[in-house]
């Protein structure tokens, strides 16, 4: 049991605990926060697996982004404080036990996959060079396809997010 | 062996008379309709006696035998190589006696008409079914092959549906015309699945190959019919039942005869001719056409005997308590068809013992014309007093000296009193009883009696009891100045036609008969045996005063006969109350038990179960409806679900 | 002679109907367009029995075959033998009556005409077609113009009827398609003649049989799914009932022959089922008919009696019963067409079908009242006419097989040439003869265009009673060819 | 990093995954459920950066995926909230269960 795995299991316990309260808990504005300790978590596990980019990605797009992003979508749509409602005891039932069977199913299967090795043989560092020349290069693993297309779809969502959200005042219902 | 090939223009005329007639006969022709449908039939009379003189005198016996010729045969509807349905014409001595006798009342009655029905609106469409009548008569009679017949029967059965109905307005005349319609039709399944039998069996649907197989008894045929058996009888049984059933039901025999008194509902000629002469003796000319075949079976041929004797006997004793005149004569026209039925059961096939064949041609040859005699003079009668009932007539003989004449004759004649027709063949009819089948001679004797107790009680009742009625005065009044009839009986052409059936009740008793037309075609000797005659002339006369006692001079006498027979009496003038059990039997047991639950069937539960695919259908939709909630969270569930189910499908069950 | 005119001509009528103004240029467009079709269908008749006098017997005349659809192998192979070219002249003079009846329709005339004449190509299409899927395909062309028909023209609860209706013959053509494809799957061609000389594999036919026929006997009417023959019928307007009952019926019939052709083992492992049910739907149908009160319900259930003959022929799988069949099919279909055009012209002008109602018709409408005893004795089965030619010929089919039970449905079937006299004399009785009602009195007769329509039937009837070895002549070569062809599986019971 | 095998972090990217679907199936508020589906592409991305990272060592495509992954997140997120305010401003509340217009 050395070093790495204990903070391999700390940082795998922070994202699953993290997870699960920011499934679960009655407040909203509380199960936002979770979400950004959960988000956190796993870059802490990226950086856990030495691709430093992608942690940093990570937490520059998700934890900065995409989360700030949420508790603004809670501020406008309602206040924080008020408790959310609760679901449907059937539904929750029922959706536990669909997510326990599903992990029980997928573990099952990883649990009698024997393809995969136990660690690799191959020390993996990338760098960031690597990566940025990769992403524009056109040769055969080059990336540069889905770049231009991943700028338009940004471009279109920016779009869109406008036209939705833009409707003028007098249509909002008092 | 001269060509017979214009004997085709026998039935030709009266056909073509028909097509003229129906396609142009109401517009334009209605004028001359009746002397063109009389033209045409006297053509074909003389054109059928020159045949019969042709074949009975110039041609003759060939060795003692007269030869059958098939005159024609066109293959008209192939079922298989050897069976199939071929027009032909088979000229034979009783294919030439009824030619003659058919043409010649056909043509009576066509110049009766003349009168009678004159003054009628559908004068034209009367002729044109009267010639359609006499051609599918005449084409039943000559046709060769056994489905010809059939086909003919269908027409005769169509002919005289339409001449029933004629006067259509009155529901009485097209309830009998749908109900002679339908038994006779009833009795023709019989007949045709009686064909299917024969033909089956036979290989071969002409009349001739038929007769010449099953009458060899080793021929392959025979053996595979009579091996057959089916409910314990051989299938030769079976089919000439069956046969006989169709000629049953269109001669009015006992079960199948309810349709003939109804009948009278149409114009009093067609009955002369249709109820009289010739559609119902088709019945016996079929038995007869078929006689060697019927020989061969002795089960087929006692069935014939007894429904003739019990016919003859049934309608003789309801004869005598019907009051509407053409009833009366229905009945005695049926009673004479059990006597013609029961000879040709009893007789043998060939020389001596073929007497009762020769006897029974013999009685229809001479009761044709008497009886049509008879109906037409009941014709003017009624033409005289428009009422069929006897009571509103009485004392006629002085306004219709010649009806009254002519109808004496024939009484006379068909009481079987010597010097006339009826004494001949009906005494060979009971010769051949006497030697065959004492029990049938018993019932011939005692119905022979009745016939001409109830024959008379009809001439009196018309001609003498009561005098003359006021109703008849005023009719003489009104006719007087008709053109040139004093009597008021009408015009000549009603008398004449009386005239000269008369002259024939009288003369047809001395022809030859037994020579030209016998089973084998050999002549027979006969003799008139003048000790076994002296019981039926003496019987028949003894009813003859019975009859006169009763009803000379209006009395009581037969009230009180009538009522000291009481019930028997009633249910004789019911007519046994044998409609009322066919009306019970398609009233209340068809209609309702059977027609009516398929009726509610088809309507509720063959429809209903398509209906109830429908129902289910859209009650599936109803509930799988559900599942469409509109709750996004759901419809991941099931997605899930789906998911979840395919991956364990294709990773644990299907490799 | 190209068989392709057969159909052209019709989509031709079509179009200019279409194209036209008014109802005096659509009804005079369509009459032409229908003469000229039937006097092609005499030529056509014409030099097939100049070819086969020539002696040319082969199995099927003026082929011609183009691919379609090379993928599945369909190709558009066309041809016609004895049976289907008297189906063709039974199509175009039931058209001709069809068109000549509804030549007052001024309710949406223009798409009135058109569809009639699209049904009426769908068939010709059908008749011609000797391959599978084409035929199929001509089938389906037919349907659809039959639910409009009765939809938008039809009386009573007309859309409930046409719906009925419609679904019906969809699930029969589902059940067809599936019995075809199941045979394509096993021979790999749709083509009939390929197939038949192929032959397939008994099992095969043991499993797609029943599909096929029942998909096809739906059209005929057979029993257990034939209600929608007097829903159908009663409410489509005349000139539908005559097509529906004069050809729709027949495409049943003749798809059931050339099924029963196709597998032969199978039509004689089955045949009993297909006898027993025939034979209920014969006498059913006679009783049925006898409880109805409206003339056009009569005439639906009689319908469903005589269809019941074509299947008895066909299910006895001998010549003469299979000969019987074909003659049947265009009687009946001649017969009906008939039938259904005098109670049209009687509910033309009395608007009541309700034979209670109706009386005496014989002196106010002579012509039309002979018509319709015509077509009752016609009905009835009387000789002189072409009813008594078709049942005498399956009776006598029917009778060859030895087999008690056999012999027993044709002594039934027989039976019901009683009970169908009982029905059609009481219809008579009822509705010609008798008194008549004084507003019925003044009613006018026939016109021109409803004469000539019922002359022209009659002709046709009376052309099969009286002269049978004609089309006797016509068809008996093709059964022949049929009937070898089962020899060949020398399987005959 | 040598003792954990790479089964370790498949257990914890499913935990997570199906911890989400749970967040997904049972939360009524749009915005949570928007949370629970982030969960989700995470664990996804856990997994390619593993698969990269243990089974193909030499090249980059896991990360690469995993890089467009968050874009694409980035843009579902966006989209998702500017429909969730219309939905507030059209149905006053963004209960999903509200929503049912679509239903039969």
């Amino acid at each position: 049991m050395n070093i790495s795995s204990i903070i391999f299991y700390a940082i795998s316990a922070l994202i699953l605990g993290a997870g699960i309260l920011a499934v679960t808990s009655v407040k909203i504005f509380r199960a936002a926060i979770w979400l950004l300790f959960s988000l956190v978590g796993i870059a802490a596990l990226y950086f856990w697996m030495q691709v430093e980019f992608i942690a940093a990605i990570q937490i520059v797009v998700y934890v900065g982004g995409i989360v700030v992003l949420i508790i603004f979508s809670i501020f406008l749509t309602q206040n924080s404080g008020k408790e959310m409602a609760k679901p449907a005891k059937g539904k929750v039932i029922f959706s536990a036990l669909a997510a326990l069977f599903g992990t029980a199913f997928v573990h099952n299967l990883i649990v009698h996959y024997e393809g995969f090795a136990t660690n690799s043989a191959k020390p993996f560092n990338p760098n960031v060079a690597e990566i940025g020349t990769q992403m524009l290069s056109t040769t055969s693993h080059g990336f540069i396809l889905p770049f231009e297309v991943v700028s338009m779809l940004l471009l279109a969502a920016m779009v869109g997010c406008i036209v939705i959200a833009m409707r003028p005042n007098n249509e909002i219902k008092n | 062996m001269s060509n017979y090939l214009y004997i085709l223009w026998i039935p030709l005329l009266p056909l073509a008379t028909f097509v003229i007639l129906g396609l142009f006969g109401r517009k334009y022709l209605s004028g001359i309709a009746g002397i063109l449908g009389t033209a045409s039939l006297l053509t074909s009379t003389i054109l059928s006696f020159v045949a019969a003189k042709q074949y009975f005198f110039v041609d003759g016996k060939v060795n003692g035998i007269f030869q059958k010729i098939v005159a024609l045969k066109y293959t008209w509807l192939e079922f298989s190589p050897n069976v199939s349905i071929d027009l032909g014409i088979i000229v034979d001595p009783i294919s030439v006696m009824m030619l003659v006798v058919v043409t010649s009342v056909s043509l009576m009655v066509h110049v009766f008409s003349l009168g009678y029905m004159k003054g009628e609106e559908r004068f034209a469409t009367y002729y044109a079914f009267l010639s359609l009548f006499t051609f599918s008569m005449l084409g039943l009679i000559l046709s060769a092959n056994i489905f010809q017949v059939y086909m003919f029967w269908e027409l005769v059965g169509v002919s005289s549906f339409l001449l029933i109905s004629y006067y259509f307005n009155k529901p009485s005349a097209v309830a009998a015309s749908k109900k002679a319609f339908i038994v006779t039709r009833f009795a023709d399944l019989g007949f045709l699945i009686g064909i299917l039998i024969l033909g089956f069996y036979g290989g071969t649907l002409d009349i001739g190959l038929l007769i010449e197989r099953f009458t060899s008894i080793h021929s392959t045929q025979f053996l595979s019919i009579t091996s057959a058996s089916f409910l314990g009888a051989s299938m030769l049984t079976w089919g000439l039942t069956l046969v006989f059933i169709g000629g049953a039901g269109k001669s009015a025999m006992f079960p199948l005869h309810i349709w003939l008194p109804d009948a009278m509902e149409g114009p009093t000629p067609v009955s002369a001719l249709i109820h009289a002469a010739t559609m119902v003796v088709a019945g016996v000319y079929l038995v007869a056409r078929l006689f060697p075949v019927f020989s061969m079976d002795e089960t087929a041929l006692t069935i014939v005997t007894y429904v003739g004797a019990s016919s003859a006997l049934f309608a003789a004793v309801i004869a005598c308590t019907q009051t509407d005149i053409k009833r009366v004569l229905a009945y005695s026209t049926m009673s004479q068809i059990g006597y013609m039925m029961f000879a040709l059961g009893i007789s043998k096939n060939g020389g001596e013992n073929g007497l009762g064949y020769m006897a029974s041609m013999f009685h229809l040859f001479t009761h044709a014309f008497f009886k049509s005699l008879l109906f037409l003079g009941a014709g003017s009668v009624i033409h005289m007093v428009h009422s069929n009932e006897m009571k509103d007539m009485g004392g006629l003989r002085k306004l219709m000296p010649v009806t009254h004449v002519a109808f004496l004759i024939a009484c006379l004649a068909i009481a079987g009193i010597p010097p006339f027709a009826g004494f001949f063949s009906k005494e060979e009819i009971l010769t051949a009883a006497f030697h065959e089948n004492k029990i049938v001679y018993g019932i011939a004797l005692f119905t022979a009696a009745l016939t001409s107790f109830y024959m008379f009680r009809l001439y009196f009742n018309i001609f003498w009891s009561k005098e003359a009625t006021v109703a008849a005065h005023a009719h003489d009044a009104h006719t007087s100045h008709d053109d040139h009839s004093d009597h008021g009986e009408g015009p000549w052409v009603m008398k004449l036609p009386l005239i000269i059936l008369a002259a024939c009740a009288v003369g047809v008793g001395f022809v030859p008969f037994s020579q030209l037309v016998t089973s084998d075609g050999a002549a027979l000797e006969t003799h008139v045996d003048v000790v076994f005659s002296i019981a039926p002339v003496v019987l028949s006369v003894l009813a003859i005063l019975l009859a006169a006692s009763f009803y000379k001079n209006k009395n009581e006498k037969s009230d009180k006969v009538a009522s000291a027979f009481g019930g028997f009496y009633t249910a004789a003038y019911k007519k046994f109350y044998v409609d009322e059990v066919y009306i019970f039997i398609t009233k209340k047991i068809i209609f309702p038990f059977i027609g009516q639950p398929i009726a509610w069937a088809d309507r509720n539960i063959v429809d209903g179960f398509m209906l109830l695919l429908a129902k289910t259908t859209a009650k599936i939709s109803e509930s799988i409806k559900g599942l469409q909630s509109g709750k996004v969270q759901n419809y991941a569930l099931y997605f899930f679900g789906g998911v979840a189910v395919l991956s364990i499908l294709f990773i644990y069950i299907w490799k | 002679m190209n068989l392709t005119l057969l159909i052209l001509l019709p989509l031709l009528t079509a179009v200019l109907i279409l194209l036209a103004k008014g109802l005096q240029q659509i009804r005079v467009i369509g009459l032409t367009g229908a003469v000229a079709q039937l006097g092609l269908a005499g030529w056509l008749l014409k030099s097939f029995l100049a070819e086969r006098a020539a002696g040319n017997n082969a199995a099927h005349l003026f082929e011609s075959n183009q691919t379609w659809f090379k993928a599945l192998n369909i190709n558009y192979h066309i041809g016609i033998d004895g049976i289907s070219l008297a189906m063709i002249l039974l199509t175009s003079v039931i058209v001709v009556a069809g068109i000549l009846v509804s030549w007052t329709m001024d309710k949406l005339s223009k798409e009135y005409f058109f569809l009639l004449v699209l049904l009426s190509m769908g068939a010709y299409g059908f008749f011609i077609s000797l391959d599978l899927f084409t035929l199929f395909f001509f089938l389906e062309v037919a349907v659809i113009p039959k639910f409009l028909l009765i939809g938008i023209w039809g009386s009573g609860d007309k859309t409930k009827s046409a719906m009925k209706l419609a679904l019906m013959l969809m699930a029969g053509s589902a059940l067809v398609m599936v019995g075809l494809f199941g045979v394509y799957y096993n021979t790999h061609t749709f083509d009939i003649v390929q197939i038949t000389q192929q032959g397939i594999p008994v099992g095969v036919q043991k499993f797609f049989f029943p599909f096929a026929f029942v998909g096809f006997g739906i059209f005929a009417a057979l029993f257990p799914f034939h209600t929608w023959v007097p829903d159908g019928h009663a409410s489509a307007p005349t000139a539908a009932s005559m097509f529906l009952a004069g050809i729709s019926m027949k495409l049943g019939g003749y798809g059931c022959l050339r099924i029963a052709s196709l597998m032969p083992d199978a039509a004689h492992a089955y045949s009993w089922i297909i006898i027993l049910l025939a034979t209920i739907a014969i006498i059913y149908g006679a009783f049925a008919t006898m409880m109805q009160t409206d003339l056009k319900y009569i005439n639906a259930y009689s319908s469903i009696s005589h269809c019941g003959f074509v299947i008895l022929g066909i299910g006895m799988l001998n010549k003469t019963s299979i000969n019987g069949a074909v003659i049947q099919m265009v009687s009946h279909g001649l017969m009906t067409a008939l039938f259904f055009a005098a109670i049209g012209m009687i509910y033309s002008r009395t608007h009541t079908r309700i034979v209670a109602q109706l009386g005496g018709l014989l002196k106010a409408m002579p012509f039309i009242s002979t018509v319709f005893v015509i077509a009752g004795l016609c009905s009835l089965g009387l000789p002189g006419f072409s009813g008594f030619v078709a049942e005498m010929t399956v009776f006598m089919g029917s009778w060859q097989n030895p087999d008690g039970a056999y012999r027993l449905a044709t002594i039934l079937s027989g039976a019901s040439i009683v009970v169908t006299a009982v029905y059609i004399l009481r219809a008579t009785g009822r509705a010609i003869m008798g008194p008549i009602s004084d507003e019925h009195a003044l009613l006018a007769d026939a016109t021109w265009n409803e004469k000539l329509a019922a002359v022209l039937l009659i002709v046709g009837i009376l052309i099969i009673g009286l002269a049978p070895f004609l089309i006797n002549h016509l068809i008996m070569p093709s059964t022949d060819a049929i009937m070898a062809q089962m020899e060949k599986v020398n399987l005959l019971k | 990093m040598q003792e954990i095998p790479l089964s370790q972090i498949l257990f914890v990217s499913t935990a997570l995954f199906f911890i989400g679907m749970y967040g997904l199936f049972t939360r009524r508020n749009l915005i949570t459920m928007l949370m629970s589906i982030e969960l989700m592409l995470n664990a996804v991305n856990i997994n390619f950066v593993a698969f990269n990272k243990f089974l193909f060592p030499d090249n980059l495509d896991g990360l690469f995926f995993t890089l467009f992954i968050i874009t694409i997140a980035a843009v579902e997120a966006a989209v998702a909230i500017a429909i969730i305010i219309n939905l507030y401003r059209s149905h006053n509340s963004i209960d999903v269960d509200d929503a049912t217009e679509m239903k039969y």
